[in-house]
């Protein structure tokens, strides 16, 4: 007998209903930070005892207020997260924690800032590149966003504290990467859709509670017997942002998700912060260097002055080579949401690596609406047919 | 022992049946609309009628196409893709490349000794598919199937936005305004929707033989336009709808046969056509 | 029916002779350039780059403004068509699909020869790119994306951007000034790696020095715009701006150039001389101009729409006092912030945080005493576009300044509709008539 | 005695008023189809026909619309804001406000009580923003236009757009079909994303009451019920909405002020 406030089932729960935690901690008087990015460094606002709460769109409402100040040619998913904050909907929010990842993050933080008025608003700029001269200017931007912090909550960030939330991230960073080990077996133990409820629930609650879920759910997981249904083709997938079970059922119903190398799913949790005399300087290494989002710009030898597509992929898309061969992956969806330039630049090159390590892959593109999900599953479906015969 | 292939388009549907050495024994279309099981059941009823068949003597049946899960009485489903490349190569053996146009959407497929190997497709984007030619016919105020002889009639080239319908729409009204003249206009629609189609193509890279397939190569002037646009031959079907049809049917027969081989029996659906209704 | 161009724009004489000369270097370039001149792809960086490899002697060709005359010249489409079937989303930005298409035609079809049909001698296939984090995403990610057909290094310049509000943060703007100084020595290294010669500092001084002067007054040329009614149109503007924008040019001769421009406009204020007929309403444009119809703006000039300032992103940066940095990379550093930051105090004080590319239509819109603004949104131009809406927007909230927004694009020229454009043109002039009355209630002074 | 007339060539119809001392006496609406100067001709002739009158007992035509170039009889042409502004002040003089959902574009209007234009927006191009998305759909279901509203009114449960391309909208619908929804599920989703779209202009441009509607889309009453709810206000109706752009026009003959502009370029 499960239960029901454990585990998946609690994932569940606070996957449909994301906002009832972070409610009941302000009622308890608890600061909320809301934060529309994985670049931006939670672990300070968990140093400082601040609860990170992400907000994200709904690909369930249409959006009427963003057109006032975002074009519809524009990032959906960004449009979507602006609408719900232009809807009232984060009015419960302390704070808005900022970042300059890509233009529709900049862009929308802006207008978020004008249109909106949180007791504490902090827009974070960083750099593209992964130089030293960035990384020291990316550590610049980091303190002042821990002056304001101060400021904010008049208290001091010490190391220590920075230190101990440092600790509680990577651990739940960690755990994140144990619950991916379960999908290794072959069929695997959890779904792409249950992780999917599960990180969006730890994005909605404080590290700690994030961390007993996790361990909740991995020794479920891990006691469940026959695990699922085996299907015929295990899938990764990789994307900007993949944040809604809708989406991933169209991808699961014919096959095992077994990898989403994305936003929402594993992509905040892939390193790990290192220690450092100065804790700013782990964090700006960690954010700068180690998440693999296409808004970086990565070359094969940094200044490089000559210059070798087969190395430049390589340090663009090496990493999922040893992805593909651990998880026994057999086929790769490159979903696009529209408008996202950073990901669609990077398409074809995409193509041509997995091509290099024989992955055979198709490109889908969606606009983060539920609108038109039935032609995409024939798209999958047809994929499907030609890598399962 | 009999086959069917029952294909629900977006705007049209189609029912093959075929017997185990493939001879086509009924071949029925239809119309599309809003209650796909009614007129599948309908549809089916009309090709048995045809062949002078009972459902029973069906061995199995595949559904597919866009209501391939509204057909009650079909043993399996199988993407349009899949059938569109199996149709395709039992009436060309030496096709390598097909193109489908279709009203909601453009397929490019590669085949390989009648299996899909890989594909493109544009469902994202109306500017891509037949849907373009149907929107804008109705600006013309001109019979969809009468564009591709119009276009035909043209005397100059006028270049269309091929970025968005709704753009080419508003250009036509521009165009029309202007006092350009009809068939100039139809066949600048027809050379952006080919273009658009080509670079689809392009993207898988196409290999000779190249079939066009799906109700768009009925369409004279666009077989033309599209022969432009990609620079090389074109092998069109007779019945260039039914080709998804006719593969369902196929693979039905295959996967019948199949399984009779190995010896595993199939699960087969309950072969009453139920009157059953989508609204009710 | 044709009727035949009247040209009821009055412009200035000595926007000629700058034009000229930026065409004729031009020429050269593209001359030296063939005669086997190593060039280098640069995006427009906003003066991060441009002074080191002018001082190096660099021929660069800007693929963006490549883009712009492939579309005009109809040769565009087939470089859309082959970069969407490379598998480029067609959403993308069109001048970097051109360009991608371009790029794949040339190395894949030709070897890395021009292509023949490439307008204006085309694009060589370059020694290096140069890319630049400055205005989008695109401007980066596009130039890597070349990569998939030719293997030539590629240089980011990083390009700070900083928040409004945290800009007054203590050491904020030095670490941006530092970031951006060692950013640039280390790109000095990497230019001298590549073509194989030293760095002349002292050239580079003088170059600064000069980029400088040429932009403060070409930002004085703009300033003598605020007059009633106002001596300079923004056709004029468009036409004189890439020897500022780009160092197009010989830096000397642009110097003079402006300052001849400088006396005619002066003047012009002076004797109360307009640059249309009869100025009736006063105008911002935003952002990209329809190259290919600009004609256009002769038609709303024979109904007294006079375009008074435009295209903040084309602007030089508000002048600053860099007289006292020795360093040139220094001064380079601070005089391309300040095409940002220029604005950011004003803007704190407005309590406009929106868009850094949006405030200053704001500032235009109060000194150069608009009546109303003309919005052009690109479908494939995000960057251009995004900030509009919110310009729109706080136009009217601040200022009871009313927006005309007429869509375009800068690939699929078609799209833009002058005739469109033109029946929207009466009822904004009854829109543009009200707010005048309602800025009068409410006690602004135009 | 004077009767003047209004045209309004539309990319989809074409519609034309006729008025004698500012009153309604005849009014015609007709496809455009590809050759707009026929269509100019029989709605004249229709009108001329309908107050049984003589050509020359007009006293001037003003044409209106994408298509007003080929009203070669007009004496001059008038942008079709400023006419819907004119058109729909000489019925509701009260209103500040009025949509108009025509099958191409809707556009929003504010107007002075003079009937001048105050500010105005039109949906843009590339958005599932106009009164055809919903024509298209009912030819997918099935259904009449004008049973459209009626059917839509009877969903509970009305189904989610994504209001992106109104061209798609159709593949969604026919998804959505696919899928097993209701008719009137997916007439209520269309009237919802229409809605939507047009109250986000309307709040783009600031709502000022009483608000108007007009055009094709005016005849959907539960189109306007969602409207009415989105923005919380009653919106005014004309009895014939879709002439309300063409009344303009003839209202603008009536005292032709207008600029004439060569549209040409």
């Amino acid at each position: 007998m499960l239960d029901k406030n454990k585990g998946l089932s609690k994932a569940r729960e606070i996957y449909l209903n994301r906002l009832q935690r972070v409610k009941e901690l302000k009622a308890a008087g608890k600061t909320i930070i809301g934060y529309p990015c994985i670049y931006v460094p939670v672990e300070m606002l968990t140093a400082l005892d601040l609860i990170p709460y992400q907000t994200c769109g709904d690909i369930k409402e249409p959006v009427t207020e963003a057109d006032r100040a975002l074009p519809s040619s524009f990032c959906p998913v960004m449009r979507n997260c602006l609408d719900c904050a232009l809807k009232n909907k984060n009015d419960f929010l302390d704070g808005m924690v900022t970042i300059h990842s890509c233009d529709p993050q900049e862009k929308t933080a802006r207008v978020w800032e004008s249109y909106t008025s949180y007791p504490y608003f902090h827009f974070i700029d960083m750099p593209i590149t992964v130089r030293p001269e960035a990384l020291e200017y990316f550590k610049s931007q980091l303190n002042d966003f821990k002056k304001t912090l101060e400021t904010f909550t008049g208290r001091k960030l010490s190391k220590d504290k920075l230190e101990s939330a440092i600790k509680f991230h990577n651990r739940q960073r960690a755990l994140v990467r144990e619950l991916y080990e379960l999908t290794k077996p072959s069929p695997p133990c959890i779904s792409g859709t249950e992780i999917i409820q599960v990180i969006e629930a730890l994005t909605s609650l404080p590290v700690s509670e994030g961390n007993d879920l996790l361990t909740e759910t991995i020794n479920e997981v891990k006691s469940r017997t026959g695990g699922l249904e085996k299907k015929p083709a295990r899938l990764l997938i990789w994307s900007s942002i993949l944040d809604d079970t809708d989406i991933m059922q169209v991808f699961e119903a014919k096959a095992n998700v077994v990898m989403s190398e994305s936003c929402g799913v594993i992509r905040a949790y892939r390193g790990e912060v290192k220690f450092t005399a100065n804790p700013l300087e782990g964090l700006a290494d960690y954010y700068l260097n180690e998440i693999t989002c296409a808004r970086t710009f990565r070359q094969a030898t940094i200044g490089e002055t000559r210059k070798d597509y087969t190395r430049d992929l390589q340090s663009r898309f090496g990493y999922l080579k040893g992805i593909v061969e651990e998880w026994k992956i057999n086929g790769a969806i490159m979903l696009l949401v529209r408008y996202c330039d950073p990901f669609a630049f990077e398409m074809p090159s995409l193509k041509d690596y997995f091509d290099s390590i024989g992955v055979p892959s198709t490109y889908i593109e969606y606009d983060y609406t539920v609108g038109a999900l039935a032609p995409l599953r024939t798209r999958i479906e047809a994929f499907l047919e030609t890598i399962n015969q | 022992m009999y086959f069917t292939g029952v294909d629900i388009g977006s705007t049209m549907t189609k029912v093959v049946l075929i017997d185990e050495s493939d001879n086509l024994l009924s071949a029925i279309k239809g119309p599309t609309g809003p209650e796909h099981r009614q007129l599948a059941n309908e549809v089916m009823r009309q090709s048995l009628e045809q062949a002078g068949l009972q459902i029973d003597d069906i061995s199995y049946i595949v559904a597919t196409g866009y209501g391939r899960l509204n057909v009650p009485f079909a043993d399996s489903q199988i993407t349009e893709l899949s059938c569109h490349a199996r149709g395709v190569s039992s009436l060309f053996p030496n096709v390598r490349t097909a193109i489908d146009i279709g009203g909601q959407d453009a397929k490019c497929m590669k085949i390989n000794n009648g299996k899909l190997t890989s594909f493109v497709m544009n469902d994202k984007c109306a500017a891509g598919t037949g849907r373009f030619l149907e929107v804008t016919a109705a600006t013309l105020g001109v019979r969809l199937e009468d564009m591709g002889d119009i276009a035909l009639k043209a005397t100059k080239k006028i270049q269309v936005s091929s970025l968005c319908t709704i753009f080419a729409q508003q250009e036509v009204v521009t165009l029309l305004s202007r006092g350009e003249n009809l068939e100039n206009i139809v066949a600048g629609l027809h050379d952006a929707l080919a273009n658009r189609i080509a670079a689809l193509a392009r993207r898988l890279g196409i290999e000779p033989d190249l079939v066009l397939t799906g109700g768009v190569a009925k369409n004279t002037g666009m077989v033309k336009a599209m022969k432009e646009s990609l620079g090389c031959e074109l092998l069109v079907p007779e019945e260039p709808l039914l080709t998804g049809a006719l593969g369902a049917a196929i693979l039905a027969k295959e996967t019948y046969m199949k399984a009779v081989v190995v010896g595993e029996d199939l699960p087969t659906k309950s072969r009453r056509l139920e009157k059953a209704t989508f609204f009710s | 029916m044709v009727v035949e161009k009247k040209r009821t724009i009055n412009r200035l004489k000595s926007m000629y002779p700058l034009r000229a000369k930026v065409n004729e270097t031009y020429l050269k370039s593209i001359e030296a350039i063939q005669a086997g001149k190593p060039a280098v792809w640069g995006m427009l960086n906003f003066y991060y780059g441009d002074p080191i490899l002018k001082a190096m002697d660099i021929e660069v060709v800007y693929p963006e403004n490549y883009g712009a005359i492939a579309a005009a010249t109809g040769v565009a489409q087939q470089y859309l068509d082959r970069a969407d079937a490379e598998g480029f989303p067609t959403h993308l930005c069109g001048y970097s699909l051109t360009t991608l298409g371009y790029a794949s035609r040339m190395m894949k079809e030709l070897n890395g020869e021009i292509p023949p049909e490439a307008p204006f001698g085309g694009m060589p296939k370059p020694l290096f790119l140069m890319s630049s984090a400055a205005i989008c995403d695109a401007r980066y990610k596009w130039f890597q994306a070349l990569g998939r057909y030719m293997d030539v290094p590629v240089w980011p310049l990083e390009a700070p951007l900083p928040g409004i509000k945290e800009f007054s943060i203590e050491d904020y703007y030095d670490e941006m000034v530092k970031l951006g100084v060692k950013h640039l020595r280390d790109f000095v290294t990497f230019v001298e790696d590549m073509v194989g010669k030293k760095m002349d500092w002292d050239r580079l001084d003088k170059t600064t020095g000069l980029m400088i002067e040429v932009n403060r007054v070409w930002h004085e040329v703009n300033e003598l715009r605020k007059a009633r009614p106002c001596p300079m149109h923004s056709r004029d503007f468009w036409s004189a701006m890439p020897a500022a924008l780009f160092l197009a040019g010989d830096l000397e001769d642009s110097l003079r150039l402006y300052q001849d421009m400088y006396k005619e406009v002066k003047d012009r204020v002076g004797n109360h001389v307009s640059a249309i007929p009869d100025e009736k309403y006063r105008l911002v444009f935003a952002e990209l101009p329809p190259w290919h119809s600009l004609a256009f703006f002769d038609k709303l000039a024979e109904r007294g729409w006079n375009f008074v300032i435009e295209s903040v992103g084309y602007h030089p940066p508000i002048p600053l006092d860099l007289s006292r940095v020795s360093d040139p990379l220094e001064r380079i550093t601070k005089f391309s912030l300040q095409f940002l930051v220029g604005y950011y105090e004003d803007a704190r004080k407005q309590n406009v945080l929106g868009g850094t590319t949006a405030y200053p239509y704001l500032k235009y819109a109060r000194e150069w005493k608009c009546d109303g603004a003309l919005l052009h949104p690109l479908i494939t131009c995000r960057s251009a576009s995004t900030h509009l809406p919110y310009v729109a927007d706080m136009l009217i909230e601040k200022m009871n300044v009313p927006s005309l927004s007429i869509e375009g694009d800068i690939v699929d020229l078609r799209l833009f509709n002058p005739e469109d454009a033109l029946a929207k043109a009466e009822p904004f002039e009854e829109t543009m008539e009200h707010y005048k009355k309602m800025r009068r209630q409410e006690g602004f002074d135009w | 005695m004077s009767w003047f007339i209004g045209i309004d060539i539309g990319s989809a119809y074409s519609k034309g008023a006729m008025i004698k001392d500012f009153e309604f006496v005849a009014s015609h609406v007709i496809i455009s189809g590809a050759n707009y100067r026929t269509s100019a001709e029989i709605i004249r002739t229709e009108l001329i026909r309908q107050a049984n009158l003589s050509q020359d007992d007009i006293t001037n035509t003003i044409a209106t619309g994408v298509g007003a170039d080929n009203v070669y009889f007009a004496s001059q042409k008038a942008s079709d804001i400023v006419c819907t502004a004119r058109g729909i002040n000489n019925i509701f003089p009260q209103a500040r406000t009025v949509i108009d959902v025509a099958s191409q574009s809707s556009k929003v209007v504010r107007i002075s009580g003079e009937g001048k234009v105050v500010n105005f927006t039109v949906s843009e191009k590339c958005a599932g923003g106009s009164g055809r998305f919903i024509e298209v759909i009912a030819n997918v279901l099935r259904i009449d236009l004008s049973d459209f509203g009626a059917l839509s009114a009877r969903s509970k449960t009305p189904i989610t757009f994504s209001t992106g391309c109104a061209v798609f909208g159709e593949s969604e619908a026919i998804t959505r079909i696919s899928e097993g929804i209701p008719k009137e599920d997916i007439a209520a989703g269309v009237n919802k994303a229409l809605a939507d779209k047009i109250s986000s202009l309307v709040k783009k441009l600031k709502l000022e009451e009483p608000c108007a509607i007009c055009g094709g889309g005016a005849l959907n009453v539960s189109l306007v019920k969602t409207i009415e709810g989105e923005l919380n206000t009653t919106l005014l109706v004309p009895q014939a909405p879709q002439f309300i752009t063409a009344l303009g026009a003839a209202i603008i003959a009536t005292t032709s002020e207008t600029s004439t502009v060569e549209y040409r370029s």
